[in-house]
């Protein structure tokens, strides 16, 4: 049953998102859309001389999987290096979640680590 | 109630011909509101499709043997079967596809490509589907041409909209016959008498109408005409071209190779006759036979039947949802004349795609996302939209079911 | 003699496999040797259609119900499915087609078209197929090119002709696997080296060599490869492109519409990630599904002894061909090691039609004409051949039917 | 049976056609192939001041069918009028023929017919 999907946790990320928002001149910025569903989302980041994320931040819209992940997502690299963050896998993001996933769906629930991978590798290429 | 839910046919009886709508998903009995991507397929069209592999099995034109001879007069014959069927003078204006998008491809390569000029003006409406609007911005991009989009509000084509948009520089309209977004159907016929006074030539996508209401191509005067088989109870991998004679000739093949060729000399060719020159290499025999099959699935119910039949049961759901303050329509209310059996909603603050999921918990399967119209999407201003689709099966219980996983999606979200 | 008709399986068992195969023709015993032009199918493949279409019949990618979630895994998976046979990275690498014509064409205009500028060449051998022949003529022709053939003799490729006729002009070779007109083998091997070396990138055309032979593109190393399911025990409608990833980063999609796409605006759009983005619109679900059924069951064989098994029935069929004066066989002997299951050759002063004809009516299929090889044959100094073709099927006897109904041939035009 | 088709008679015309070969300036000329066998016929016809059929030859190659057809039919047409080859049908090629055809062979049979046809269409237009 998809409905133990949507979880109260996940029902409250989705809401009520943590970090969701810009940030004005990130170091890491980066943007992708799921092409299967439309699902969109943009990552930033603030970086320090270590390699660690200080600040993170997204925006866009989507499921409430793709929502929530993200949102979870932001709570956990918060703190991270780069290179941690590059570590994470479909299986963390799942963990964060706490709930089963239909292959359709896990595509939702990684589209924000997609992005900030994305960006990371973006930022390493420039710096 | 039980004479508004009257049917012009037997609908259980109906359900019978449909092997796979006996499944259950989940426990649950299959509710299939996905229609408007492709329909379920009646027993007798699998069976014409395994008869053809089981019995005839050849590849067709050029055979002397018997299996040969027996699959091209099947083959050929499918073609008559649906020139018929949708109006056409005869098989040679019809050309057999996999999809709607392959004949969109083919009119705006093989034709637009050479009759689009510089400054010259193709007009399309805003809710094309991709495939009958990508196909056209490359052609627009390669030639310098304006792409023009005819205004729509809640499906409808806005007043005034035709005779500003089409003008003396327009050389191509391409317009959406039945959206699949709201199941309104476009006024193809004064789109096509306006534009032939200005010399352009027309394109409908046909795709939805087809398969849920009576139409005449050769009445319509529609230059081409494309439509997916495999949404109109035949297989996957068949769709018709529709071309009138004229409007052939003046387009080039796009796919080259064998069975469309007429003399091959190592540096040049020419091509063969009319339909064949338009399907290059070993047609999709089984899936041409299969939708000869389904036509006459079609045919024997009546279309004006089965489109009384799907507004009914659309009629019903969507009063229904229109009462719910939590539910958001998208297109003209259920009392307008002009609606198929589509219906775009998004239900309270949930996003589209877990609205899907949680119906079909309930067995019920909609389609959800920018149903292929993402410039739609975002003049609507929303991200995606669920559509429950219908088709001649469908029942009011389904109807009903459909309502009823709404008010799942409505507590799960509350 | 019994040594000689062995088999590397059981024939009898194999037969059993293929309900077509049971049928009489005119009250003959059909002897299906047309399988160059498509071959038949077993159960297993018709059985896997029909329960697509009675079990889990939905469009896919894009759905989020239990129907169109299993249509989804069970179509993608068949391109791994596919990209495993035929030794390709992974899906991303095998794009669905309807035959070997279309992927030819999504080459030649999606690759070709941009890459291959004025004054190259694009270089062939003399016995390609119409299909990967005239879709070159085009590129030539719009883009200034020069077309090449190598030249062929009795179907091998000439002494010298790879390396005079591939040089630094080179921009695009395409040549054919294993003829359909002789069954011989072209050295794609040692091609695609001599093109690498010239910056060139080479499509082979496998429609004949992987329903009868091990075929490993990678080890191949070809930039571009296609070939028809229909020709492999898969449905009609079904076929395979292959490209190296980096070929693919460098082609054009050839189809535009719903399914291929990224972001779409009114005025343009972008793609999305391989191999999707080369399947426009609702793609051949069923036939692609049927064509992974398809492999399974050559696999199961093994690919090394239908081709041992059709060698020594064709070797069978040739030596007595060769005995007879009045046959007149194209191609190397049966000795020669390259020679696949295919015989083209005429018999005394019958036209290759009137064979065809008077084989039939002993229920012998066979083909007649110039097979989509139309320059070859006046290279050749021939109107046209009959061509029979074996398959994994074919018995001995069969072979040895063959022979009588040539006897029969030479009595009506004695 | 197909067999039955090859009667002495259709052998005769193809093995040794009437009227087989070229006209040096002929009024009415015109060729074509059938694209699904690759027969090709090509016709001449002189025609006189009331437009009947004077002299007709043919030439070119294909099956036993189109090879007799053709021969059988320049037998025919000599002394006819443009106006009748033009009513002449399919029917009367099977007629002349006298045998049972599947309908890809009736293609065969009739490629004579058309390509005279043809001829004429374009001798009329320019006159
Ligand atoms: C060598 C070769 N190439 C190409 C083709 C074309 O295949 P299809 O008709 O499946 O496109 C064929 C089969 O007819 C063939 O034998
Ligand atoms: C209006 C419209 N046009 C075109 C298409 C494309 O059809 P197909 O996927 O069969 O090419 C569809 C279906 O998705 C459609 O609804």
């Amino acid at each position: 049953m998809s409905r133990d999907m949507y979880r109260q946790r996940i029902l409250d990320h989705y809401r009520d998102p943590q970090n969701y928002g810009t940030i004005d001149d990130p170091d890491v910025t980066y943007e992708d859309v799921n092409p299967s569903c439309g699902d969109e989302i943009q990552m930033y980041a603030v970086v320090d001389e270590n390699d660690e994320i200080q600040d993170v931040k997204f925006d866009g819209q989507g499921c409430a999987i793709s929502q929530a992940s993200a949102s979870l997502l932001t709570e956990e690299v918060k703190g991270m290096t780069l290179d941690e963050v590059r570590q994470l896998e479909t299986d963390d993001i799942k963990e964060m979640l706490g709930i089963e996933l239909s292959p359709v769906r896990v595509k939702c629930a990684v589209l924000g680590l997609k992005v900030l991978e994305g960006g990371i590798v973006e930022y390493e290429k420039e710096n | 109630m039980s004479v508004e839910k009257a049917s012009p046919y037997n609908v259980d009886e109906v359900r019978d011909d449909f092997p796979v709508l006996n499944r259950t998903v989940d426990g649950e009995k299959l509710v299939y509101l996905d229609n408007a991507a492709t329909s379920q397929k009646p027993q007798s069209v699998i069976d014409a499709v395994s008869e053809f592999y089981e019995e005839y099995n050849a590849n067709v034109h050029r055979g002397l043997h018997t299996l040969s001879q027996e699959a091209s007069e099947a083959y050929e014959n499918a073609h008559d079967r649906v020139a018929e069927f949708i109006g056409a003078d005869g098989r040679e204006n019809v050309v057999f596809t996999s999809n709607t998008t392959e004949g969109v491809n083919a009119v705006a390569f093989g034709w637009g490509m050479h009759h689009v000029d510089e400054g010259d003006n193709i007009v399309l409406t805003q809710m094309e589907h991709h495939s009958s609007l990508v196909p056209w911005q490359q052609v627009a991009q390669a030639n310098d041409a304006e792409l023009r989009f005819l205004k729509v509000d809640e499906g409808v084509v806005e007043e005034g909209e035709v005779e500003e948009k089409i003008d003396e520089d327009t050389a191509a309209v391409s317009v959406v016959h039945m959206s699949n977004v709201f199941g309104t159907v476009t006024p193809v016929k004064d789109i096509i008498d306006r534009a032939h006074e200005h010399g352009a030539r027309v394109l409908v996508d046909g795709a939805q109408s087809v398969p849920h209401m009576p139409v005449d191509v050769g009445e319509m005067n529609a230059d081409f005409f494309v439509t997916s088989g495999h949404k109109m109870c035949g297989p996957t991998g068949s769709g018709v071209l529709y071309g009138k004679t004229e409007a052939f000739h003046e387009t080039q093949p796009y796919q080259y190779g064998g069975e469309m060729i007429k003399l091959v000399e190592y540096e040049e060719a020419t091509w063969t006759d009319l339909p064949w020159r338009f399907e290059a290499g070993t047609p999709n025999i089984a899936q041409g036979i299969g939708l000869a099959a389904a036509v006459d699935y079609l045919e024997d119910l009546g279309m004006e039947k089965i489109h009384e039949h799907e507004r009914e049961v659309t009629r019903h759901a969507l009063e229904m949802m229109e009462d719910d303050d939590e539910v958001t329509v998208y297109g003209p209310s259920s009392d307008h004349e002009n609606r198929g059996g589509v219906i775009s909603f998004n239900v309270s603050d949930a996003h589209a795609h877990d609205t899907s999921e949680l119906l079909s918990d309930e067995g019920v399967a909609t389609r959800s996302g920018h149903h292929c119209a993402q410039p739609l999407m975002r003049e609507m201003g929303v991200p995606a939209t669920t559509r429950a689709s219908f088709y001649l099966y469908n029942t009011y219980e389904e109807a009903e079911a459909l309502v009823e996983g709404i008010e799942t999606v409505k507590e799960v979200f509350a």
